[in-house]
């Protein structure tokens, strides 16, 4: 069972189990924003507090896989409080992690990928998802949403 | 005595030859696409090998030989439903799906006007759904839905009123997702005695409970060559011939004309006239191999065999998980095919379905195209294991200790 | 230098072990249909065996599998043909004709009004002629013919005032009667410069002339997998990705929504908006391995040996019946394929076929889809030889041959 | 080559290149009925003149293949002068002929169908044709164009 030991690590059940930031913020002034994944019917819906240059407050609602659901869960803990640079910034890195198993490594890029996964902390537990390619759409689909209510923003 | 044996099909059908994660595969997904035995498999790589060429208008050997394969297939398909005017009334075309397009495009355009019904139901295939929609925003017919009660069978309680007005009912014979067999007879004289048509969704049902158009005095049908034990890439449509020779061409092209002017076409007669452009010949070949197949196993014997299979995982998994797992479908064999959905407290069915992989256990997960009834009962996905001719209850005592696994690793 | 044989094709391609009448195969009618090589019969074959599952949604190790396989073919045919977006620009169909009805039904719908101009050619299969009409006769736009000259080439001397009030131009990029290879750069300029888009019919010219959608700066395209060594069942639609996006989708069902509740439905986004239901995964599988075979053979060398087999072709017909047999088509190999349709004097098309067969050669009778374009000529039918990459000077040998047989017992 | 002589019998070659009763009647009075193989493009026109109970003219016009063009051919000479009775026994004698290749036959039918092709005549050198099925349509075309004409005009 290594394989789903990668997949299903303690704390993506941890986060499954216990969402944290699941809500609803008052809508305005927050920005509401869906998402969805037509394939498997995962949806999930963000309320996004930006305050001048910060993501003050997100709220998650919705429903979907283990995987999407820890992911949301693990992208409002590393988002809530940064500065919109910065959350652009873990969007980019977390969809480049996802991107990982169409390329193959030379030993120089992987140890910098490994530094730039202690960079993304806990949201790292998502690496093994890149084993399971079908269940990539899974995990960024919180990303690709939050992206998308940023890109409204702006 | 029977000489069906579950263990002979699973020896003829070479995926089985295959190892999944260190586990021999446990094929659960018949209701998605059946996998087809070797003759099926051989019978069109001997026609490419050796006989392949165009169809029609050939006068040498082997586009004969083509042409005599594929028109051999209608005839093969037309015992097989024991469609009443033979060969003539069954038209290739891609899968089940563009056969419901066919049906909506070619007869709805041509007899359904705004204000007119077309009765589906809430346990519907998109397939039967999505064609009546688009028909409607061209025509402004009226899509309503037969309802679903509450223990997974169509609501007949006001068949006779929910018929007025309606054209045409159009009805799956088995849900792929609750494994519910509707009562088609009944629903013909209720639909005829209305003045309406019936059209039946046989993808279900064709391989796994029969289909007898004749007996069930149904109007249309449509199924899928790849859930029968054939290839994918070709699907049937079935109509009276009398319905079949008054609809007007679905989509243009060779073939299906008699003459072409740079003014305008005239179409050809017969099946030709709704198949445009070369056909699916290699897989005509398949599916007439996979009739003869399932007659040679005996249709009668299949459909024994899946209800025994169905029987026994209905009852383990009511004993193994009761509460923890649902059934979302009919918990007896009551007119009841072998597609079982399993809701899991508490984890997502692409979680089951991932940990059932590690066992080599294929299930689906999802909404298997049928939206409008996960809605009805407030599901978003399920875990849906289905079975085939070459299944065993060994694939559900593997099917239980993977349930279990996920159900102790999200626990 | 090249490693290009003929010989080692022929070798690699099982049909040629026919017999036929105690001759070998001589097959010349690759233009109605290609012979698949070893490898594709195998592909297929091996996909079958092992790897079945219907694609997308599943979570399961062949269901995905066999999505990437699936996937993978886009992306074989998105590089085959240079398709500037990628594999997002491939859709998969049935054959070249629905690929043509999906631009018509789906773009030509969304985008033409009564009055629009569609401008084909007399020289096209009635796969890009009927669709049209079909569309003509829903929506009001006028089709009009861009004439063909004597000598069989399309007539561009008024092109620029052919095209006013065009919206689209639809034409092949080589006859599948002539031969005639038509210049679809400067026709796509001409189009582009009067806001016309393009359409090009690819099906004889992929897999003997080659299609580079970039650098044609074309717009739409659409061929078939059989005509290019692949299996049957399967077409392919080319669009550019802003294009693509913005058609409404065509056939309803499965795969191609994002939703479907029972008041209505949202279609998908990318290719899968236009492939309803099951699709065409093993002739998919078969596809990309014609793919491979065919950048493995490399076309520039296909192009090559099939000009010099046409140029022989050409003039050793002129020779041996000088007077006797009309060539429907230019008689040099300038912008011209491998495609030649005879007119035997006083020997009607069929019969030649008919005694070719008794000789082992493979040639096509009848209008070959184009009545329009034989019409113009004068004629009711021609016998049509075509060659492919396994031809070789030899199969001419027999062709001469027999037809001088036939025309000697018609004398 | 000795399915083509089966099927290219001198009689056949001969109605082939000198067809008998080409040409067309004044119509009205003579039925014109058209007949039409979409898939090889053959085409005929039957000017048919009856009178009382018989056919007592016919002419034909159009294009097809050397089968065609002789089965008309042949056809014509058969039935004119003929009574409807007898031209509609010619027509089914014919068709049963060209259905003879999906059956096979016992001694005793063989012997039987032996009789009736005596009866046929010169229509007998079509019989060859059945080896060919393809080639059917073409022997038909004139014939059920006939029978189509007769129904219009009872
Ligand atoms: C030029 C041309 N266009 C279109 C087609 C149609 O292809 P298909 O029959 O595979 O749809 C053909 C082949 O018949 C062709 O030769
Ligand atoms: C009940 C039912 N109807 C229709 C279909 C559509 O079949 P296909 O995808 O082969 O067109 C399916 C299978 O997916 C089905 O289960």
């Amino acid at each position: 069972m290594s394989n789903l030991d990668d997949l299903y690590r303690e704390i993506i059940l941890d986060h499954y189990r216990s969402p944290r930031n699941r809500g609803q913020l008052v809508s305005p002034p927050a920005h509401r924003v869906e998402g969805f994944n037509p394939l498997c019917g995962d949806e999930i819906t963000i309320d996004l507090l930006v305050e001048g240059d910060a993501v003050v407050d997100l709220k998650l609602s919705g429903h979907g896989c283990s995987i999407s659901q820890a992911s949301s869960s693990l992208m409002s803990v590393a988002v809530k409080g940064k500065s919109l640079d910065e959350v652009r910034h873990a969007i980019t890195e977390f969809k480049s992690m996802m991107l990982r198993h169409e390329t193959s490594l030379s030993d120089e890029e992987s140890t910098s990928q490994i530094a730039r996964l202690r960079e993304l902390g806990e949201i790292a537990a998502l690496a093994g998802v890149v084993k399971f390619p079908v269940r990539i759409k899974c995990a960024t689909l919180a990303w690709n949403t939050l992206s998308q209510g940023l890109d409204e923003l702006a | 005595m029977s000489t069906f044996s579950a263990k002979r099909v699973r020896a003829d059908t070479p995926e089985f030859l295959r190892v999944i994660n260190d586990h021999p595969l446990t094929y659960l997904d018949s209701a998605a696409s059946s996998l087809p035995p070797r003759s099926v498999i051989e019978a069109m790589s001997r026609y490419y090998e050796l006989r392949h060429a165009n169809v029609h208008r050939g006068v040498y050997q082997t586009a004969n030989e083509a042409t005599d394969a594929y028109e051999g297939a209608r005839a093969a398909v037309a015992r097989f439903i024991n469609a009443p005017g033979g060969a003539e009334e069954i038209v290739f075309t891609k899968n089940a799906t563009e056969s419901f397009n066919l049906l909506a495009k070619s007869w709805g355009m041509a007899n359904l006007r705004a204000g007119d019904v077309v009765l589906v139901s809430e346990m519907e295939h998109h397939a039967n759904i999505v064609p009546w929609f688009q028909l409607r925003d061209v025509t402004g017919v009226e899509v309503r839905f037969l309802k679903v009660t509450d223990d997974f069978r169509l609501d007949l309680s006001t068949l006779d009123d929910d018929l007025r007005g309606v054209k045409l009912l159009s009805v799956t014979a088995m849900s792929n997702v609750l494994g519910t067999i509707n009562p088609l007879r009944e629903l013909a004289d209720a639909a005829h005695r209305r003045g309406a048509l019936i059209a039946v969704d046989a993808a279900q049902s064709v391989a796994h409970a029969g289909l007898d158009v004749a007996s069930l005095d149904v109007d249309f049908a449509a199924f899928s060559a790849h859930k029968m034990l054939g290839p994918t890439g070709l699907g049937v449509f079935w109509a009276r011939e009398k319905l079949l020779e008054a609809m007007p061409p679905f989509l243009g092209g060779g073939g299906m004309i008699a003459d072409v002017r740079t003014d305008g076409y005239l179409p050809a007669r017969g099946p030709a006239k709704f198949e445009a452009g070369t056909p699916p010949i290699a897989e005509a070949v398949g599916l007439s191999a996979a009739v003869r197949y399932l007659e040679y196993l005996g249709l009668e014997h299949v459909v024994a065999h899946e209800k025994m299979l169905t029987a026994d995982a209905l009852a383990r998994l009511e004993s193994n998980f009761s509460g923890r797992v649902r059934i979302i479908g009919p918990t007896t064999t009551d007119a009841r095919g072998g597609v079982i959905s399993l809701d899991v407290e508490g984890v997502h069915a692409h979680d089951v379905a991932q940990v059932l992989d590690e066992f080599g256990v294929c299930v689906r997960p999802g909404h298997h195209c049928a939206k409008p009834l996960m809605r009805r009962f407030g599901l978003v996905a399920t875990a849906r294991a289905s079975f085939g001719p070459y299944s065993l209850t060994a694939d559900t005592d593997v099917l239980i200790e993977a349930l279990d696994h996920a159900i102790k690793l999200f626990g």
